[in-house]
């Protein structure tokens, strides 16, 4: 964590600091460009970009047609001659319009071709729910990502992590997913200044904590803090775990963890059957079976299109009652 | 005047009160939703259609019951004008169970079985393949049927409108693909995404037939609708008309719209499809001021009806989450 | 399983099963198709629908473009306009371009429209790894699918599910996605006459025993029974699962079977990280987790590319030797 | 005859030995090929390319070093004609570490950083869109590099034949799109999956500029690729190659053929590019029987080293087995 060395800090936004994060690898090397759709003329559809075309021009804030597959493709080869794109797709989505791109091709470059070719390309992405966009425009599908070898699949969920994952997953000679949740561009935080590039292969504890571990990434990481607040007034210390890194998963400090706590609750915005949280659940399972107290929870979506109105949206995602629940549930359940 | 000459006046005047009503219907209903949106009853993205209306009024017309309609996340138009309740599509918006998608699906999501109106479908592109299925299913029954499909010129450079045109024109399937030419994808200029700026053009590549229409006009619209959907159920073979038209709002209730000028909006402004048709109407004297003061007055009830309907009508229960997901057990 | 009901059996090839259901669908209701790459005047690419384009013609054996996206989409809509389409994707690897229309399209269709409409329409594609097909052509995805809801998955993996569950696939009023691995083709085995359609909702004990239980499906049941074999030669008597259907999970017969076993290992050509394996052990983690005598094995694929030539990727797929090592390893581990 | 019209003699004749030497080197090579497949040495799909060898050997002459080359999984020809060594393509389809991909990628997958060449792309349309980035990057720093990428007609139905056509177009990139048209997309011939069956016509709607050539004559792939590459490269704009040629083996190994007759494979056979070639040549005394011969026994020795090469080379070790998934720690 660059926090340590930090000599002052400024309050600001996830969106921010996401933009920030942009214009300073524009700045610094001339390779990089940012490609998308709406990323120029209409300041991207989260505003992430708005301001960039104007500073850097249109060849390197470039505006897409809707292609998903087109431009992510594009991305591939200009990344594999020599550039270092950064793709954004609108959301995730979308992205399933891109997916043989990503997966045939970004992925399997190096191996295909024995370790000749490298694909040094960033993808953002938004993703998750909660804004009420109903079934197309709701996915979470990070672990479908977090599946593919040759890919590292990364979800900054602080203000600090979108400053600084990017100038990481730029340096990387592989290709690089980010994914950032629409619920977190209007997320307030610390940014410490310098700030530097973040380690791309940590989870962090964002709280630490002795009775259970809550364990989760992206956008419900500020619920898992919530929920771990709740715990506390009722004398629960919940360390909150941040996996930042989906692919290769961080595990150790994982296991670390659960071996403080003996208790483990995976939060996770996809739906549950198939989720992150169950790789995390398995994997925790295989490496700490016996540092266990209680069966592994998880808090997932309910298994069910994101329906549009508000009261069943909610109802279908992670809440906070439901990881305080959870949570609560592994310290009374026992044989 | 003869007999006659006298029918086809008033069924004139009739069709003339008809068009308005639904032109009006369309306009004053989004009006009204954008209202709403910032009562914060109807939330998520909300795309209006405000500008565009002609088109579908004109290209629905010529349909029959038992055609098929697909169309986008900007579909309130196509609903109204097909024959969904306005009460039914605010209820939908308001996210109530009583919308013509249960409340499930929202702005983007409408759909109606009994109208065969197959959404409100939010990926761009994505209905052109399932509208090729649709005709594919009455081609093989051999029903007489036709398709319309429904899409922005931004989905014009998408893959799948390529393989749906292909596949189409390759079957020989009732497809009427209308491209409603607004000249923006979002912020995206149609001549920033496009190589080619004339979307009648690509029609060539696959062998399909084509016409360009100006979308502000409904009369050209419906003119060519008819010629196209008779000659689309006949001849069993995909058309694609291009109709050029503009939205006046914003893309979504998001847009602070920094990629086009003021001026530009304000001279489609000035091509109001409406008031340019109630112009030339009551200038050839099909349709009279009272005509029009009584459209308006209807469709204001209509459009309140729909708002009090969508406002008392009851939400889903939680306990009912996860249903529609598939076929409950009988 | 209609097998109770036989009255004599013949044996025959997976292959021959799976033609034979075709027939038997198109034959039955005339709105039954079959459309897909090479389906028709090339026979199939596993020759599975060979001469089925002269028995029913061209419009019900209707050969694509290549437009997996187009032609996928086609078969939801024909789907939602009353016929019975069964659509062929050659390979999972080329579903990638198509999973647009059967993520937002066919699973959610249903949901979206508040229950009006819904979209039976049956995909049947090949999968799994094995032939020397390298990266490209050796995917193993199930898991993606497993993870939809609006979808049901399920992988035959013997001659008589190969030979009915199409039936039942289609008599489904939602989208179901058939799964055949390239290995299984060539398999010979009993086929029950008459057969009837099969139950497409549980799991099949396919080897009873009592010492662990090695729960699997598709492509990889073969290798389990061979590692049941094996470890029977040692006195270890494993129980063999056949999960048969990906999505919904029939868990309780997976639960029930380590209730009698206390061990298990899952076994799955995916990926290790996100794979089926990985839910199907967290799933039993926290169901069963008082059953559980010895940490969850999973026996998957290495995080790997799938190279070409034999040596490698033999190394990099699930084998005999390591489920055999798996579950000897669950036998012999404790606290 | 003039010294210098005796200096271009000899050059043609140079340049007709060269043509002929790829040609019969590809087509050599190919049938050793389909010998070592037979003897299980080779393993997976093999797709020959065998018939179509004019195109790579016409197509790939005017390119330069720092220009780059995609093809898909019929590309033994273009990653031999590109300059690949033999037995560095041979061991890869033998699987063996000296392989021109390390082994791993087989036949479908021969890649070359030395030379550009970037694969051996399996996915049908895959390697289209990564040529349009691989002519970006170049556009963006100003090399004057091409890139050529080749691909089937059957690719053509691809959604992303169709974004890759437009973004090419669209941002103006030295893409030159060789489309071998042979017929057939493994047994679908191309008029049961082309509602238009000229694939030279689609180019018009991304207003791209087009040509037909006979792939069956390697003068003329070659002539139109020396115009097309020195117009791509000057005025940084894609064009479209249409070849139309035919293969003449199956489309792999597994394939029983029964999708074609052997009446239409033997008629185009007669039309072999390498007979007709050699036939001209002779008959205008550009090559020479001995020339021919020559060339014939320079290939055969260099097919049979590649051969021997391939054999001894040593296997990977299985420790390796997760190289080249991600960048090894430094
Ligand atoms: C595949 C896909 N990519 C991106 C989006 C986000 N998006 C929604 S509408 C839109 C613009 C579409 O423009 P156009 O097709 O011209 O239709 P219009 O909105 O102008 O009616 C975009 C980019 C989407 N919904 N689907
Ligand atoms: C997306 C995709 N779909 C299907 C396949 C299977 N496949 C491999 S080659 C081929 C035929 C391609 O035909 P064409 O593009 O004309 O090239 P040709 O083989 O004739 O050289 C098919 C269907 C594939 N590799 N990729
Ligand atoms: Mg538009
Ligand atoms: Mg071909």
């Amino acid at each position: 964590m660059s926090a340590a060395s930090a000599t002052s800090a400024t309050t600001t936004t996830y969106r921010e600091a996401a933009r920030q994060a942009l214009r300073a690898a524009l700045a610094a090397d001339p390779r990089v460009f940012l490609m998308g759709e709406d990323v120029g003329a209409y300041g991207g559809t989260y505003a992430v970009s708005r301001g960039l075309l104007d500073e850097f021009g249109p060849a390197r804030v470039r505006d897409t047609p809707l292609s998903e597959s087109g431009f992510v493709g594009a991305g591939v080869g200009a990344a594999m001659n020599g550039m270092r794109p950064i793709v954004e797709i609108m959301t995730v989505n979308f992205a399933l319009l891109a997916l043989d791109q990503l997966v045939n091709g970004a992925a399997l470059m190096r191996h295909m071709s024995g370790g000749q070719f490298h694909v040094p390309l960033v993808v953002r992405m938004a993703t998750g729910a909660g804004r009420q966009l109903a079934a197309q425009h709701s996915h979470s599908l990070e672990g479908w990502f977090a599946h593919v070898p040759g890919l590292r699949v990364a979800a900054p969920a602080t203000v600090e992590d979108a400053r600084w994952m990017l100038a990481t997953a730029l340096a990387d000679p592989d290709p690089v997913i980010l994914f950032e949740h629409v619920g977190l561009y209007g997320l307030e935080g610390e940014l410490p200044e310098p700030g530097a590039p973040v380690d791309l292969t940590r989870a962090a504890v964002r709280r630490p904590g002795t009775d259970v571990s809550l364990v989760t990434y992206g956008g419900s990481l500020p619920k898992a803090l919530r929920a771990a607040a709740h715990l506390a007034e009722t004398g629960v210390d919940a360390e909150v775990v941040d996996l930042r890194v989906l692919r290769p998963l961080d595990l150790d400090t994982v296991v670390a963890s659960v071996t403080r706590t003996h208790r483990l609750v995976v939060i996770d915005e996809m739906w549950r059957t198939g989720s992150l949280a169950g790789e995390v659940a398995a994997a925790v399972a295989e490496r700490a079976f016996y540092q266990l107290d209680a069966p592994i929870a998880r808090v997932c979506s309910v298994e069910v299109p994101i329906p549009y109105p508000k009261h069943l949206e909610d109802a279908a995602l992670p809440t906070v009652d439901a990881i305080v629940a959870a949570a609560r549930a592994t310290l009374e359940g026992g044989p | 005047m003869s007999p006659a000459a006298t029918a086809a006046d008033a069924a004139a005047r009739a069709h003339a009160r008809q068009v308005l009503a639904h032109l009006v219907l369309v306009r004053r209903f989004e009006e009204r939703c954008a209202i709403e949106y910032q009562a914060t009853r109807i939330r998520g993205f909300l795309h209006l259609y405000i500008g565009e209306e002609a088109v579908a009024v004109g290209c629905l017309a010529p349909l029959e019951g038992r055609d098929n309609v697909i169309a986008t996340y900007r579909e309130h138009g196509h609903a109204l004008v097909r024959g969904l309740s306005p009460a039914s599509v605010m209820a939908e918006m308001f996210g109530k169970a009583s919308g013509c998608s249960g409340g499930r699906g929202g702005s983007m999501h409408l759909f109606s079985a009994q109208h065969r109106f197959y959404g409100g479908q939010a990926i761009v592109g994505g209905g052109l393949p399932v509208a090729v299925g649709l005709a594919l299913a009455d081609r093989m029954r051999d029903t007489g049927a036709v398709t319309m499909a429904f899409f922005g010129e931004g989905a014009v450079v998408e893959g799948e409108f390529h393989e749906a045109l292909n596949l189409a024109a390759l079957w020989e399937l009732p497809v009427v693909f209308v491209c409603e030419n607004n000249g923006y994808a979002m912020g995206t200029a149609l001549g920033r995404a496009h190589a080619q700026p004339d979307v009648w053009r690509r029609a060539a590549g696959y062998g399909v037939e084509t016409e360009v229409v100006d979308g502000m006009d409904v009369i050209a619209v419906e003119a060519a609708a008819r010629r196209i959907v008779e000659r689309v159920r006949a001849e069993r073979r995909p058309y694609l008309l291009e109709a050029r038209t503009y939205r006046f709002r914003a893309h979504s209730m998001f847009d602070p719209e920094l990629y086009r000028d003021k001026a530009e909006v304000a001279a489609w402004r000035e091509r109001c499809p409406i008031a340019t048709y109630v112009a030339r109407m009551t200038a050839a004297g099909t349709l009279t001021a009272d005509d029009v003061a009584a459209i308006e007055a209807a469709v204001a009830a209509r459009v309140d009806e729909a708002v009090a309907f969508a406002e008392a009508a009851p939400w889903e229960p939680v306990a009912a989450l996860t249903r529609h997901v598939t076929a409950e057990a009988p």
